[in-house]
């Protein structure tokens, strides 16, 4: 389906947070998102003015969870002004808003219950995932205070770094323990390291994994050519081939 | 209706090449991208004889109301063009098309106009200048003497109206103007991007794959009104300006200065629609005036 | 301490010309500006032969992220600034002092540099070339064979060490700077503001007194930082980088591009005190990498 | 008395509102402003991202009212993205501040009550001169609404241009009126055009009058050069000569 042309103004409607991370929601009746799918958020007002006179650009936000009557909403951690603006945005304040964009996460076939891997903040698209098609969540946090958000999922098995919740080390052990148990397809998303041990985990094991990709965006709808990530066929650009990608495509 | 290089244009807004990439905005936005185009005449991304990979990522640096990019002109080569391009966006484009070229030598860009000159969906064509010269680093299009003789060696090569987008590093920009007009260019296009560096968190070198890279964006705004007027004060063919048109005010500047049409690069990265808002507050602008 | 063509100077961050009176802000801050003097080197602004009134008002212009100066270089001319600012200056100094100068010929930097071989406060001599050329209107400094030329003729007037502030409206400022370290500049300095246009609201042509108008600030930051990375790749005398610098950050990244020292412009007019919190900065994140 | 050196951060205590200027008021114990002063004032976030990707320097804003210990008002009318900023900031928000400056006006002699003839924001500079130093205040709006302002003095003479509240007409009827009753020094602030008015009316009747004038400013302290204003005596700055200037002078 594709997504309405142009940018558009959406109220915000929902801010909660888990630990350090926020949840915003916001009304866009006009468009159903799949999983995996983003945004490209920036607020309505004051977009601008933080740290290096930034933000310009608007953010790529994944859709974290598609709600009644269209509600959106999003999973966010501060990393830098633009993610400090919308992290900070307060009920009632506006959101721009485009999307929903990119190539998301392929439907399982019927009965497969798929593993979802998440690490950080890219737990996110996961979220969407679960909702829309079940699968059990292996979710890797630093600490505690992090691992907050994994209340966003049903049954998940949780690790972190630093051992303070559920298994202490990498959320890739976790992943082993489960294709120990029944292989499965791997749906997972977070930060490069963790996408590169998933791979290699998958490949081991002889499962499909499609990996959710981050890339500095300009634009989010292939206008720009600057979000492109390597694979086998050379340069493509993640927010309109991706942000999913079959984890055999990479280079 | 804007009489431009004999297209007839429905209102005085394009886009700048590079900055949208019709076919795969109509994978994202479906027909409505087409009921609602935002340009009056739609510029391709820069094309060359041969296929380019682009620059390694990352290829985006954000800057201070600005974003520095080092895209790399990544394209699928003139054959791809001919064949897959141009056909998609002849059937497609609900107006007219300009399709931007680059070549590292008059020769290249000679054989590159000699092709599109059988191809009737290409209504004008955008000569790209900002190619950095193998000898001296610097832009083939910064130097007025030199642009003004590859000018001469390529125009004769199409009969579509030429439109040499001009480099925007460069001592004498009205100068490098009054050499393509005497080229015989049918307009002149500025601003291109301004060389600009990130250097990466840390101090690990240039952040961009490609090294430097080119600015845009609000940042560069007025640097492009200036270049703008003072080309126009210095040709008399039609000159599209651009650089940092973020609005319908921002686009009556550059008109106010001299230019026939503003074309919109990095603000449609921010709205995919700028385009008709602002071709839409330029005309609100008019009425207000006029009222 | 950082050593600068002789100069011995406690950190490596000092004004840009035109940027900081030092006399107007000791008589609104009063001895705390001495106490707490932000600059470790103080640059006069524009010096030249004759009284310059300056251009009329509007003189500046707001823009994104930067700030549009048509000032004009309004100056008493050499003998006031010898008569009255040079004894003020000695007086209340805690650092050295960097007198910026400019002659529209080269007769009249000559005569600049005569007169003040005399003066003992004047530490070092920074050469202002974005002076118009009255024949191109170009900068006098934006053509390297003529930069060179012009430096072989003054040179020899000066036994202080002598800046060569070179233009950013040009080409190819790296051969601008060889050209100035050929003709003996002791160091150069960049970059100088962008040309740039603003109109007034309402289509009654340009805002500013003076017509068009130099920016500077943030938006200029990371042009500044690809000028001064060139240059210093190029020349092998001391550069000093400045043009958007707002934070320790932004020093760094000029320091990392081969900049010996780094000047504050613009950022000191949002806050006075803006030298000393990146000379601060930039300590820390020197201690930062270090543990 | 001189200024701290640098910019201070100074949390904002007070905000209410006449009609639609607003007040603002924050603390700054180690100044105190003369009538006339001004500030340099920012806001410490978000500055930046309005229209046309401003403001980005800080705006010059007249000290209008010392309270104790150090308490400065100032009061501001929405004209563009600096001050609609400001006038956005809540209590509790910080401002960025620079302070006080320029020369403001001069003490009257004793005996002398002055008239203080201000035209809309320009009103604010004379508040703080009567608060110190008394004097019969002339205030030209432009309707009702905005002459809620004349709350902020003692016993003020109204005029405005629509004839909603006092006289109908321009405010320099009133201070001709005044001036026919008794011969007084004018204190005035005001657009340009009152000012012109102010200065023809002061020597027809041979009054001193001491005008604080407007220039757009980026340093507030004599470091750009960009506020002149055409005296007799050539330019002269307006932040560091003025903003008060004898209206004899002006060119
Ligand atoms: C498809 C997709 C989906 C995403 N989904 C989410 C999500 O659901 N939730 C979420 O919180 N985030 C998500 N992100 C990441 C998010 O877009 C980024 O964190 C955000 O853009 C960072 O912006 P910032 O201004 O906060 O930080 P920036 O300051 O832009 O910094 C972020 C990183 O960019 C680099 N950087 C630093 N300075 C610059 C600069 N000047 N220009 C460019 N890069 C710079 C650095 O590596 C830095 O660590 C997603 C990204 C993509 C591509
Ligand atoms: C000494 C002094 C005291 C002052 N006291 C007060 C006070 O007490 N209260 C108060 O409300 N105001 C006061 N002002 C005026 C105040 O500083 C200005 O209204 C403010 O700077 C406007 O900023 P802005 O961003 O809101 O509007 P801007 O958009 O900056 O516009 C203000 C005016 O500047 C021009 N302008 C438009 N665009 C630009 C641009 N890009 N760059 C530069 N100029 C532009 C136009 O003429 C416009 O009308 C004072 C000014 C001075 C000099
Ligand atoms: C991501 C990006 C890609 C670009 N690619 C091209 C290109 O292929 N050919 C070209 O002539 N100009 C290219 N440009 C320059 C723009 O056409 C335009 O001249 C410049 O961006 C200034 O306009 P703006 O500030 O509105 O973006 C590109 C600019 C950007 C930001
Ligand atoms: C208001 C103003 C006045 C300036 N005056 C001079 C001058 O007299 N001589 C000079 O060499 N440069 C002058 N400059 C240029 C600065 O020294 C500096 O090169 C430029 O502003 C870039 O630095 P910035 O971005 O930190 O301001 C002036 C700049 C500004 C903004
Ligand atoms: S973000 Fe612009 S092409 Fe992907
Ligand atoms: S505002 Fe800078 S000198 Fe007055």
């Amino acid at each position: 389906m594709s997504a309405p042309f142009g940018r558009r103004h959406a109220p915000l409607l929902i801010r909660r947070t888990y630990g350090p991370y926020v949840v915003l929601g916001a009304g866009d009746e006009s468009a159903r998102a799949q999983p995996g799918q983003f945004y490209m958020l920036a607020s309505a007002e004051r977009w601008g003015g933080g740290d290096g006179e930034r933000p310009y650009l608007a953010r790529a936000v994944s859709v974290m969870s598609v709600g009644d009557e269209g509600l959106m909403e999003f999973l966010l951690e501060e990393v830098g002004p633009g993610t400090k603006r919308l992290c900070e945005l307060e009920v009632g304040e506006g959101l721009l808003i485009v999307g929903p964009l990119g190539h998301g996460f392929d439907e399982p076939d019927a009965g497969v219950e798929p593993l979802l891997v998440g690490g950080g903040i890219g737990i996110a698209p996961l979220v969407a995932v679960q909702e829309a098609w079940g699968g059990q969540a292996l979710l890797g946090f630093r600490d505690a205070e992090h691992a907050k958000a994994a209340e966003l999922f049903t049954d998940p098995l949780v690790s972190t770094d630093d051992g303070s919740r559920g298994h202490h080390g990498f959320v890739t052990e976790l992943l082993e323990a489960e294709l120990a148990k029944q292989s499965r397809p791997i749906y997972a998303c977070g930060p490069p390291a963790m996408l590169h041990a998933v791979r290699a985990v998958a490949r081991t094991h002889e499962v499909d994994c499609e990996l959710a990709v981050e890339a500095p965006m300009a634009c989010g709808f292939g206008a720009c050519y600057g979000c492109v990530v390597a694979t086998v066929d050379g340069y493509r650009r993640v927010c309109v081939d991706g942000p999913v990608f079959d984890g055999a495509v990479l280079a | 209706m804007i009489e431009f290089c004999g297209l007839k244009l429905r209102h005085p807004v394009i886009n700048a090449s590079g900055c949208f990439d019709v076919l795969a905005a109509a994978r994202v936005f479906g027909d409505e991208l087409f009921e609602q185009f935002p340009f009056a005449a739609y510029v391709s991304k820069t094309i060359t004889l041969r296929a380019r990979a682009g620059n390694p990522p990352p290829r985006l640096w954000e800057s201070a109301a600005g974003l520095i990019n080092s895209i790399g002109l990544p394209n699928g080569g003139l054959r791809a063009y001919l064949e897959t391009d141009l056909p998609a966006l002849a059937a497609a484009l609900p107006v007219p098309l300009i399709t931007n070229v680059m070549g590292s030598t008059p020769e290249e860009v000679g054989e590159i106009l000699d092709a599109l000159e059988a191809e009737a969906t290409v209504a004008a064509i955008e000569l790209n200048v900002s190619c950095p010269n193998v000898a001296t680093g610097l832009d083939i299009g910064a130097d007025p003497d030199g642009l003004e003789a590859l000018l001469h060696h390529v125009r004769p090569r199409s009969s579509k109206p030429l439109i040499v987008k001009l480099t925007p590093n460069t001592a004498d920009v009205a100068a490098c103007a009054a050499g393509a007009q005497a080229g015989g260019a049918d307009a002149v296009s500025l601003i291109n991007t301004l060389r600009a560096l990130a250097l990466a968190p840390g101090g690990s070198g240039a952040w961009l794959g490609g090294g430097s890279g080119g600015l845009s964006g609000p940042a560069i705004r007025t640097v492009a009104l200036a270049q703008v007027s003072r080309v126009a004060q210095r040709v008399t063919i039609p000159v599209v300006g651009m650089g940092g048109v973020a609005s319908g005010a921002d686009a009556r500047d550059l008109l106010d200065a001299g230019a026939t049409l503003v074309a919109v690069g990095t603000e449609s990265f921010r709205d995919p629609a700028a385009g008709s808002r602002i071709a839409r507050e330029l005309d609100d602008g008019f009425t207000q005036i006029a009222h």
